[in-house]
Parts: C-alpha cells; structure tokens; sequence
C-alpha cells in the first residue's frame, strides 16, 4: 500500500472518531427517548463557540474549554428538556422535529446574532506540531480529538451498560410507566440524559474547535453527518456510532481520494439506504 | 376443514417457539388453543394470521395453501383477528375504526357505515358509536376489535387472550357476545388461559407446551390429561377447575 | 348559522383578497405566496399528515417539478407549464422508486431514509449538467407569449394558485371521505391493525406517496414559473423538505386545513419579519421564527388546529352527510 | 371563528408592518435598494459588503477631502439633484433565489427605491434582477459573476465586476511571465468547490489555459461546505503539481490552509481565486498559513495617501476589518449608480438607465483596479479587470500587472 493512501486512511479514521465523537450524543437521545434532536448540530456549534470564548478570554486550550463546555452544554440540554423536550416528545413525532427545528434556528441565529456572522478559529498551534511518523502525519488536534472520541463513546457505553444511573435510563426508556412502578422517576432519567448527551455534545465541540472553523451556520454541515452516523450504527447504539463514525470517516476519505471528492457523499448515501433498506435497525441496533 | 397447519415449525435463531404442530379447525367448531406462557400458541397464532411466516411448514385455508400470504391476503379470504394487548385506531371514533373493518367488503363509504352501525350494535357498542376510540377502556377496546373484525365479514374469527385483563362479570358478558358470534356460523379459534372461558366455549382443545403440542381434545379431556395437568395446569389449578368455579 | 357562514364569508376574503390589498403589491405577492406553500404542504399532508409517514425528503419532488418547467424551457424552448406535467409524472416514477424499498421502513429510519435519498438527489443534480448543475437554470427572463405565465402583478398567479389549491383540497377532502381516507388514518394508527383487516398498507402507502409526490411536483412547477429560476439547493435542498413538513404541522398534520393554516402563520411571518428585521442583518428574522415554531411545538405539538378539533364534539368529519346523522 | 380572528389579526400585523416601513420615507434623499445574503452561510460575505456600501454612501453625502478624484466624494451630495442625499434600504436575501425576489418587490413597490444594488450569489442576482426588469427599475451587479446574466437580454441590467472570462486571461499571462522568469509551470492542478461560482470559474480557466497551451494535469472539483478536505490535499500530494489554483468559499478555504500545513504540503506557486480567500475572516484566521499566497482580486491596498488606501482606512475604522474585494467592488457598483443617478438629474428609472449606458469612468476615477467603467449593450462593463495579489506579512499587497504593483512578487510560495 502506497503510504499515501496509507495516510488517507489514517486521516479517515481520525475524522471518523471525530464522527463518532459528535454522534454519540445524538445516538443516546435518539435511542432513549425516541427524539430525532433537529438542533444537534447546533448544540455542537455552541460548544465550539464556548472553546473560542474561554480562548479569548484567557487563553486557556483545550484542557480548560473542554471542561467548561461540557458543563455549559449540558446546562443547555437540561434546559432544553424541562423548556421544551419533555412536553414535545409525547407528541408525535411531527411536533418534535417542529420543536427541535426551531430551537435549532433559535440557537443558530441567537449565536449569529451575538457574534456575527464571521469565521472564526483558533490557533492552529494551540496544540503544537503533528506527530509525525515515517512518512504519516497525525496532526495534534486531530489525534486529541479523535483518542477523546474514543475515550468518551467507550465511557458513555460503560455508564448506560455498567452503572446504576444506566440501567435507570434504559428502564425508562424501555417501559417509563413500568420504571415508574419501580420508584425511577422518569423525568429525572430523561434529565440525567440529556445532561449526558449534551455534555458529550460540548466535549466534542469544544476539541472539533481546535482544528475547524466556527461559525453560526456549522451546525449545518456538521448535523447531517451526524444523523447519517447514528442512523447507519444503529439508533441508541454508542458503540454503532463508533463503528459507524469510524466506517463513515474512512470510506469517504477513501472515495474522495480513488473516486473523487464530489462524489464521497454520493457513496455514503447511497450506502447509508443500502444499509437501511437491508438492515433498517442500523449496524448494531436492536432489531 | 376451514383452516389447517401442517408441521409448522417457526424458529428465531436456534430457538424454536414452535415445533411441528399441526392443528385443523373444522368449519362452524371453536377451538381452544392453551398452554403456559412461552408456550408458542401466540407465536403459532400469529403464523395462522400471517403476521408471522413460519420457518417451515404450511397453512391452508379453505384447501388453498396461504402459507405464504400476508395478513391482509388473509384477511380477504374471510380470516380475521384481535389482538392480545388491543390495537384499536386511536386517533378515530368507534364508528370510523368498524368502518375500516367493513371497508374490505364494501367499499363505498355509505354502505360501509351501514354495515359498522349494524355491527356496532350487535356487540353492544350502539352507545358509544361516535365516541373516540382513545376514551374507551379495557373491555371496550377487546369488544371494538371483536366488532371491527367482525365487520370483515370473516369466515373465522381468531381471538388472541380476548378476555384477559377483564373482571368476571365482563367475562361473562364477553362470553355470551363469542357464543352469539358463533351461532352466525363464524368459525372461531380462541387462545386463552383462563380455563372458564375455554371450558364453557372451546369444542376442542389443544394444549402447547414449549412449542410442541402435547395434548387435544374436548376441554373435558385435556382437564384430565396427566401431562397437561402436569406441564400447565398444575395441581392447585386442576383442583380448582375440578371445583367448577374460579 | 354560524357554521354556514363561516366558509362562505373565508371563501369570499379567498375570493377578494388581491382587491383588498389592491394597494400593496407585496400583499398581493404575499397571498401568492400563502398559497404556493399550502399547496406544497397540503400535497405533503397526504403521505406525511393523513398516512403519518413523516417524509423529510419531498423536496425531489418539489426539484423535480421545478426542474422540469425550467429545463423543458432551456432545453426545447417550451413554456414552462408544459414541463409541469413531466414533473409530475418523472415526480410519480421516482416516489414508486424510492416508495417501494424506504416505505418498508417506520417511524424514523423512513424520516432517515427520505433525508438521505433527498440529499443524494441533490448531489446529483449538483453535478447534472443537462439540468444546469451547480449554476441552476433559468427561466423565459422576457415572457414571450401569456403561455410562459411570467407577470409582473403576482394577482395572475394569486388565482392559478387558489385554483389549483382549492383542486388539492376538494381531491384530499374526497379523499378523506373514501375508503383511502379511512385507510390511511389506521395506517397511521396502527399498520399491523390495519393489515389484519385487509388494508393493504404497503399498496396504500405507495398510492398516497405517489399522489403527494405528484402534487408537490405540481408546487415546484408553480414555484418555478413564478421565480424563473431553480438551482440545486432551491429546488432539492433540506429546507424545502423542512419547510412543507413544519407548514403541516403547525397548522395540523392529516387535517384537510391544516397545511394552509399554518401557512398562513409562517409565510406572513416569514415575509414581514425579514422585510422589518432582514435588513438590519443580526440574523434576527430567524431568531423570532425559532421562537415561534418552539412555542408552538411546546404549547400545541398536535398544531393550531388541533385546538378546535379538540373544543368540538368527539365528531368525526366522517359524520357529516346529514342522512346519517345519529 | 377563532380561525377568522386569526386571519384578521394576521392581516392587522401585516398592515402593521407596512405602515411602519412608509414611515421612514424622506423627501429629500434618493432610495436606492441593496439586497445582501445578510443571514444563511453567505452572511459573513453580505455583512461585509453591506458596510462597505454604507461607506460608499457616506463618502457621497458626506465627503472627504482625501478622495478628490472619485467622483460626488466631495459631501455635496447629488449636485444633479440638488445636492438630495442617497439612501440605502438594505434587505436579506436568506441566501434563497425566492426571498431575493421578494424582497426585490418590496424594495421596488413599497420602499420605492429608484435602483437595485446586489444579490451577491449569482442564482440569487438572477431572480432579483428579473424582478427589477419587469418594473423597469435598473439593476447594478457588482459581484455577480455567473455568463448567463448578461445573456438574458435584460435592458435595465448593470455588472461592472469581471467576469470568469477576465480572471482567466489575467491568471493565463501571470503564469506565462513567471514561466519566462524561470518558474515552474509545468503541471497545473485546479481545485473547486462544485456550485455554480466555482465550476463556472474552473470551466473557463480549463478553456483559456488549454488555448494558451498550459498544462491543467488535475482537477478536482469538491462539496463546498464540506467536513473534511484531507483526501483533496492527499490528491495533491500525490501529483504534486507545480502550481494550483484554488476556488474555494471561506469556510473551505480555512480547512485548506490549515491542513495543507498538517499533511505538509505545497506547491511552487499557489493561487486562489479570490472569494473565501479574500474573506475578511480568512485573513484574519489564517492569514500566517498561507504566506506567499498569489491572489485574484479587484481591489488592493496601494501606497499611502492612495485612494485605495484611504478607503481602506476608512473602511477599517468602520468595521475593524481591512476591505476585501467583493465589498469593495459592491462599494464600487454602488458610486457607480450614484454617478449615473447624478448626471440623469432625476430619479426615473429611464433617465437613471440612459445614464448607466452612458456612463464613462477613467481608470483614475475607480476606487478598484478597474480600468475604467463602460458598458456594453448587455450591460457588461467591458474595463473591469483584475489585479493579482499576494499575501505579504498578513496582507494582501498588488504584485502584478506591474503598472498597478505596489509589492514584488516573492516565489516560491511560503506557507507556513
């Protein structure tokens, strides 16, 4: 294998893991409340608003920004569940994508309205040099973004498999009335879960910052990706997402590469039916 | 013989929930399906109906293989349902969900109201026609399915677990609406597990036990069979049925 | 009384709407407008209100209406109208296309589906140089004979869009009353209920899908001919699928109403308040627009006119040919 | 009945709403109507070129002693007019074809502007100018730079911006000279984001160049917008041409730069086709990655005391940002309009459009690198031209042609 394309795969898995990182969130909501979150992306877009805030501010990189995102974002997202989620998702599912649409456009247009609509970045040496090794490069925000990704998918898999507070949510999201009966207060499950998915959200923001721009409208560009992930690994699964996330990254750096970037996302798609329409419940979904 | 099942085995990975049973159901008799839960009569059921395909083996209705037919094929044959945990149409009125029923055989709107009224009152809905079908409770549900499928016009009515979850008094009302039902010369197979409803309904019965079959005929038979007693009823229970009352 | 006079006195402002605003251009434009996106919605309403398979992908439909009133122009010099009925028709190929393998699906892997075909369809029509690519196409910019249907008063278009309007919402309403009707609502219900009495959802799903594609490729056509130019995002794009579905449901998904009313709220919010906040460019138009559509959501998830189907007796429409009336 | 109330509330707002537009219309200015993609993926770009018109505007109603040469900067107003005041009405076009035009309409019929200044993306200035057709009302384009426009046979159409065609021929001689100079040329690679601005653009260099017998060894045309742009610079490297040309939009452009330094790659030459290059926020965000980086564009900043640089100057203390080229050649279309609206000494559209044909700008009487302003019969402004820039020390310095230089040109490209 040429190292070149050596390096186009590594570069799609490390893109991939970021894929993974900014899905897994999604997948949680997805997956135990059954809520297609139409605002994802922008949820993403304020955490890396929040990272370019806390540089501004004082400097601080990563180590600082991606706490504080995660704390703010998951704020945001229990907001968003008492304000607004838990009385639309009884509602069908059209009310949800009303109400999950227009937070989306509330919150794109709230940050575009208070930061305008230029790009911003942050230094590109925030994170010193790339790690070079023989002829691969693995860009410091990248490889950081990409390991976190994969720490926090594994840990989000972990806290809904292995803990208490896990196997709450997943009864509430298997049977609410039955949890009930057991003494879970639905409610407060379906908080801790957003709290959950949108602190992931912020971690992912806040190191997808490092090495993209930021701008009112990213979300856009980064929801549909997400969507497609969690759809392709299976709703609620976090490990799918993973899967799906890394197969996603390394199938469109590898079609953009052989066949031409215009048409990575015609695979994908095309992929994604495929995979829809064979198995619908997604690569790693409960059928 | 209306409705038959040859060796029909349905497996879900290496699980079989149903081994090579094979029941037939003679025109104008009820026949009682029982057994444990997990026994597989739902899952053989639902291979009568066509909501499942079974893994091998057929069903033929009316001498025609429908093996392969899905559930809306047979329901135009003449075979209809009612489900466990009750599936009335939320969103419409009692009337509008027996329309849909009296839809397959007529299809123009006036005279499939007609047929739904007629229907509606004959299962003692009368009162309750333009209700929401979301205000009705339990009983009312069981008896809304049991009117819809009934508006089908069917040759043979199934009836999944129609009475659980009602007291005895609305058992004893459901009980008379069956055997009114019956006397229309409706076929009727009826999976249950409470024995009064098979004892006083079923001509026959077959019992189900971990997929297999494993025991058939009148329900005074089957009450006595050793292995049914030993595989379902238990003691407590045969000893109760023995009583006569529950 | 009240109940007779009530559509005639709403038909008759229908009726007299560009005279009462006969000032105003813009409202004139603006009742156009009102009606081009309750057609869109309405034709979407079929499959995704009455039938409850929530598309977010009828924006091909809408590109392929659109599509064709303009490249049957640019390519063979036709009106525009005349491509409409190809639109419709390549519309109804493509919905039996894409029905027949997606319809299988429920719930949100459809919804995922319909977003994933749309977006494909995009990519390729981006890359489409017979439909003019990237660069979109344009329409007759002079009109050459009345038949190009390219006024400069929107009044012209305000009444072909009632018209075609009304044609959608008399063949929903005739719909709703026939067995389709009754067998899309238990789809939507309840599809494996439906099926055990003889529905044949699969079928009645594809003819819906079918039927709504076909109209909303009657909307981009309209859509078109008055704009004179489509390009891939316009006439493909996510927002367009987005739009027609939120239209719906503010309005009520799967009531004959509901398209149009909530057209009638977010056009005319849409309209004025990028015509009173646009300009001034701190992205504010869409911060309202949020707002609105997020208190909607939270306070009416059934849409606005769930509010008065609720006050009314448990009646169905069903019930209204007065023989028989209980 | 409730369904009634809400109509007639809804009407009630909409009448509102006009009402309180009216309001504002003064006696004596000049309404000029200026629609921008002021929200959507295209509002950094918008924003910009609105405050740049903003500042046309005020050097016209109010002056500077600086900028002698441009014609009405000297704060006199429209003497045509009795020295009447311009006013701009700005609108939003969404970045959607549909809501450029309907706001064109209410610009034109309710705001009663007497000419249209935009749309910035090309599909969006072709349906805001079809409306200004239809009502007679003149149509200024300053940066929209699709063929079509002016093949539509419009009568009341203005572009005074370059077209594809011009950048082409000034890349074509750019090459040829540093070839002569002993630069590599011999493989060329173009990369383009595949929407309308850039296909058009790379269709056409691919024509002049091949004419010209340069050697375009690789395209690669790309989503714009997209997440991840490692496998078109892999491409690259893989090839490793000599020289390429980028047409990218601002949010690629900022992946490109940073991760050509990543993957750590680059050509001998490197050109970029103005647009998201040229964005304010590339310059600020990246402005130290791409060093050496030759540019396209119509306007740079020259030597101090320039007319160029005190516009720019102005412009920096307006909005903190230096003046990049689309705005200021929004700028440019906008003292375009405004001299023709002077010398028609009227406000009706056919005496604004009757001077628009006969306008006759000298290339000293343009705050851009035009050579002058004149239009042809379709309404194409046959002296636009473009300069060729190149990012020096964070900024972009005029290198070529040389008449027009304020910098030399450094080769190779630096980057980083």
């Amino acid at each position: 294998m040429s190292s070149i394309l050596l390096q186009v795969i590594v570069s799609g898995l490390l893109i991939g893991a970021v894929y993974a990182l900014f899905s897994s969130g999604l997948t949680l909501i997805w997956g135990m409340m059954n809520v297609i979150n139409f605002a994802h992306g922008d949820f993403v877009m304020l955490a890396m608003y929040t990272a370019f805030l806390v540089w501004t501010a004082f400097g601080g990189g990563p180590a600082a920004s991606v706490p504080i995102a995660a704390v703010v974002l998951a704020t945001i997202g229990v907001l968003s569940y008492f304000l607004l989620v838990r009385h639309i998702m009884r509602g069908p599912m059209l009310a949800q994508i009303m109400g999950t649409f227009g937070l989306a456009l509330l919150l794109r247009y709230s940050a575009f309205w208070y930061f305008g609509a230029n790009f911003k970045t942050l230094p590109d040496t925030l994170l010193g040099p790339p790690f070079v090794f023989g002829s691969i490069r693995v860009d410091a925000p990248r490889l950081l973004a990409g390991t976190i990704g994969l720490i926090v998918t594994l840990s989000l898999h972990l806290i809904l498999t292995r803990t208490a507070l896990g196997s709450r949510m997943l009864a509430v999201s298997e049977d609410a009335t039955a949890a009930q009966l057991m003494g879970i207060r639905p409610e407060h499950m379906q908080a801790a879960a957003w709290a959950l998915a949108a602190g992931a959200t912020g971690i992912a923001g806040a190191l997808i910052a490092t090495f993209f721009y930021t701008s009112p409208t990213v979300g856009e560009t980064l929801a549909i990706v997400a969507f497609v992930t969690v759809a392709f690994g299976g709703f609620g699964s976090v490990p799918g997402a993973l899967l799906a996330g890394l197969l996603i990254g390394v199938i469109e750096a590898v079609s953009a590469f052989m066949i031409g970037p215009v048409y990575k996302d015609v695979i994908v798609y095309t992929l994604f039916v495929l995979v829809l329409w064979t198995r619908p419940q997604g690569l790693m979904g409960k059928a | 013989m209306l409705l038959k099942a040859s060796q029909l085995t349905m497996a879900f990975g290496a699980f079989k929930a149903v081994d090579d049973a094979s029941v037939a159901v003679n025109e104008g008799e009820v026949l009682g399906l029982i057994g444990p839960n997990g026994a597989g009569k739902s899952t053989f059921f639902n291979c009568l109906t066509g909501d499942l395909h079974p893994t091998s083996g057929t069903v033929h209705f009316e001498g025609r293989d429908v093996t392969r037919l899905t559930p809306e094929q047979r329901a135009r044959l003449g075979i209809a349902r009612t489900f466990q945990v009750p599936l009335t149409f939320e969103s419409m009125s009692v009337l509008d969900n027996v329309m849909i029923g009296a839809f397959l055989r007529h299809h123009a709107a006036a005279a499939a109201r007609d047929k739904a009224l007629e229907v509606i009152g004959e299962v003692g809905l009368g009162g309750a026609a333009e209700a929401s079908a979301k205000s009705l409770g339990t009983p009312g549900r069981k008896r809304l399915e049991i009117a819809r499928a009934l508006a089908s016009e069917p040759k043979v009515l199934l009836l999944d677990e129609a009475m659980a979850g009602l007291t005895p008094a609305e058992i004893r009302a459901a009980i008379d609406l069956v055997r009114q039902i019956h006397r229309r010369g409706i076929t009727l197979v009826i999976v249950e597990h409470i024995m009064e409803v098979i004892v006083s309904l079923a001509d026959r019965v077959v019992v189900f036990h971990q997929g297999r079959e494993i025991a058939r005929g009148t329900p005074s038979e089957v009450t006595r069979n050793e292995l049914v007693i030993e595989a379902y009823l238990g003691k407590r229970h045969a000893a109760k049925l023995s009583g006569g009352t529950t | 009384m009240m109940r007779r006079a009530l559509p005639l006195l709403i038909g008759a402002l229908a009726l007299l709407y560009p005279l009462l605003v006969s000032g105003s251009a813009v409202y004139q434009r603006l009742g156009a407008l009102v009606l081009l996106s309750a057609i869109g919605a309405s034709a979407w309403n079929l499959i995704g209100g009455y039938a409850g398979q929530v598309s977010v992908g009828h924006a091909v439909f809408f590109g392929a209406g659109a599509y064709a009133a303009l490249a049957g122009y640019a390519q063979f010099g036709m009106p525009p109208i005349a491509g409409a009925p190809i639109g419709v028709g390549v519309a109804i190929l493509v919905a039996a296309l894409i029905g027949v393998p997606t319809l299988r699906l429920s719930g949100h892997y459809f919804s995922m589906a319909t977003i994933a075909v749309a977006e494909l369809v995009r990519v390729l029509v981006t890359n489409w140089e017979w439909l003019g690519g990237a660069q979109g196409i344009s329409g007759p910019a002079i009109p050459r004979t009345v038949l190009d249907l390219s006024f400069t008063s929107a009044v012209p278009y305000y009444y072909i869009f009632l018209a075609v309007l009304v044609s959608i919402l008399f063949m929903t309403w005739r719909i709703e009353k026939s067995r389709m009707g009754f067998y899309l609502r238990a789809i939507k219900d309840s599809e494996r209920a439906a099926r055990s009495l003889g529905v044949a959802a699969g079928r009645y799903k594809l003819y819906a899908y079918m039927l709504s594609a076909g109209l909303t490729a009657v909307a981009g056509a309209l859509y078109a001919i008055m704009f004179g130019f489509v390009d891939p995002e316009s006439g493909c794009g996510i927002l367009i699928s987005v739009k027609m579905l939120i239209m719906a449901a503010l309005g009520g998904a799967g009531l004959l109403f509901g398209p149009l009313v909530g057209a009638l709220i977010l056009v005319p919010l849409e309209e004025i308040s990028n015509s009173l906040l646009g300009g001034k460019g701190a992205g504010l138009t869409f911060v309202v627009y949020g707002a609105i559509i997020v208190v909607i959501a939270r306070f009416l998830p059934s849409g606005l006119l769930a509010l008065f189907t609720g006050l009314r007796s448990p009646r169905k429409p069903s019930a209204t040919e007065p023989s028989h009336a209980a | 009945m409730f369904l009634q109330r809400g109509v007639v509330a809804v009407l009630g707002a909409a009448l509102l709403a006009l009402g309180t537009a009216q309001n504002g219309v003064a006696q004596q200015s000049v309404r000029i109507g200026a629609i921008y993609p002021l929200s959507g993926n295209a509002a950094s770009a918008g924003s910009s070129s609105k405050a740049a018109i903003e500042l046309a505007v005020d050097l016209v109603n109010h002056g500077n002693p600086d900028l002698k040469d441009v014609p009405l900067a000297d704060g006199k107003g429209l003497p045509g007019l009795g020295g009447a005041k311009i006013e701009v009405i700005f609108a939003d076009n969404q970045g959607t074809p549909a809501a450029g035009q309907n706001q064109a309409l209410r610009l034109i019929t309710e705001e009663k502007v007497v000419a249209l200044i935009g749309a910035y993306q090309s599909g969006i200035t072709v349906t805001t100018s079809a409306m200004a057709e239809r009502h007679g009302i003149p149509f200024m384009a300053p940066e929209s730079v699709a063929a079509n426009l002016t093949e539509r046979g419009f009568k009341w159409f203005f572009r005074a911006t370059p077209v594809a065609g011009d950048f082409a021929r000034a890349y074509s001689e750019f090459l040829k000279e540093q070839q002569a100079a002993g630069q590599k040329t011999a493989s060329i690679a173009v990369v383009n984001e595949n929407t309308e601005y850039g296909n058009s653009v790379a269709s056409v260099i691919k024509e002049q160049f091949a004419k010209d017998g340069l050697n375009i060894s690789q395209v690669i045309p790309y989503s714009a917008n997209t997440t991840d742009v490692q496998p078109q610079v892999l491409q690259l490297k893989e090839k490793n041409p000599d020289v390429v040309i980028f047409i990218s939009y601002t949010s690629d452009a900022i992946l490109y730069a940073k991760t050509m330094k990543d993957l750590n790659w680059k050509p001998a030459i490197m050109i970029a086709d103005d647009a998201g290059f040229n964005d304010p926020s590339f310059v600020a965000t990246s402005a130290g990655l791409v060093e050496g980086l030759v540019n396209r564009s119509s306007f740079a900043v020259g030597k101090p005391g320039s007319v160029s640089a005190v516009i720019n100057d102005l412009y920096k203390k307006k909005t903190g940002n230096d003046l990049d080229d689309p705005s200021a050649r929004a700028m440019q279309g906008m003292l375009i309009l405004a001299d023709a609206i002077n010398r028609a000494g009227s406000t009706e559209p056919a005496k604004i459009q009757a001077a628009l044909k006969a306008t006759d700008l000298k290339a000293s009487q343009v705050i851009t690198g035009y050579n002058g302003v004149k239009f042809d019969d379709k309404g194409q402004n046959v002296l636009a031209s473009s300069l060729i820039t190149q990012m020096q020390g964070g900024k972009y310095v005029p290198v070529w042609p040389k008449d027009k230089a304020a910098g030399e040109l450094k080769l190779p490209y630096k980057g980083w």
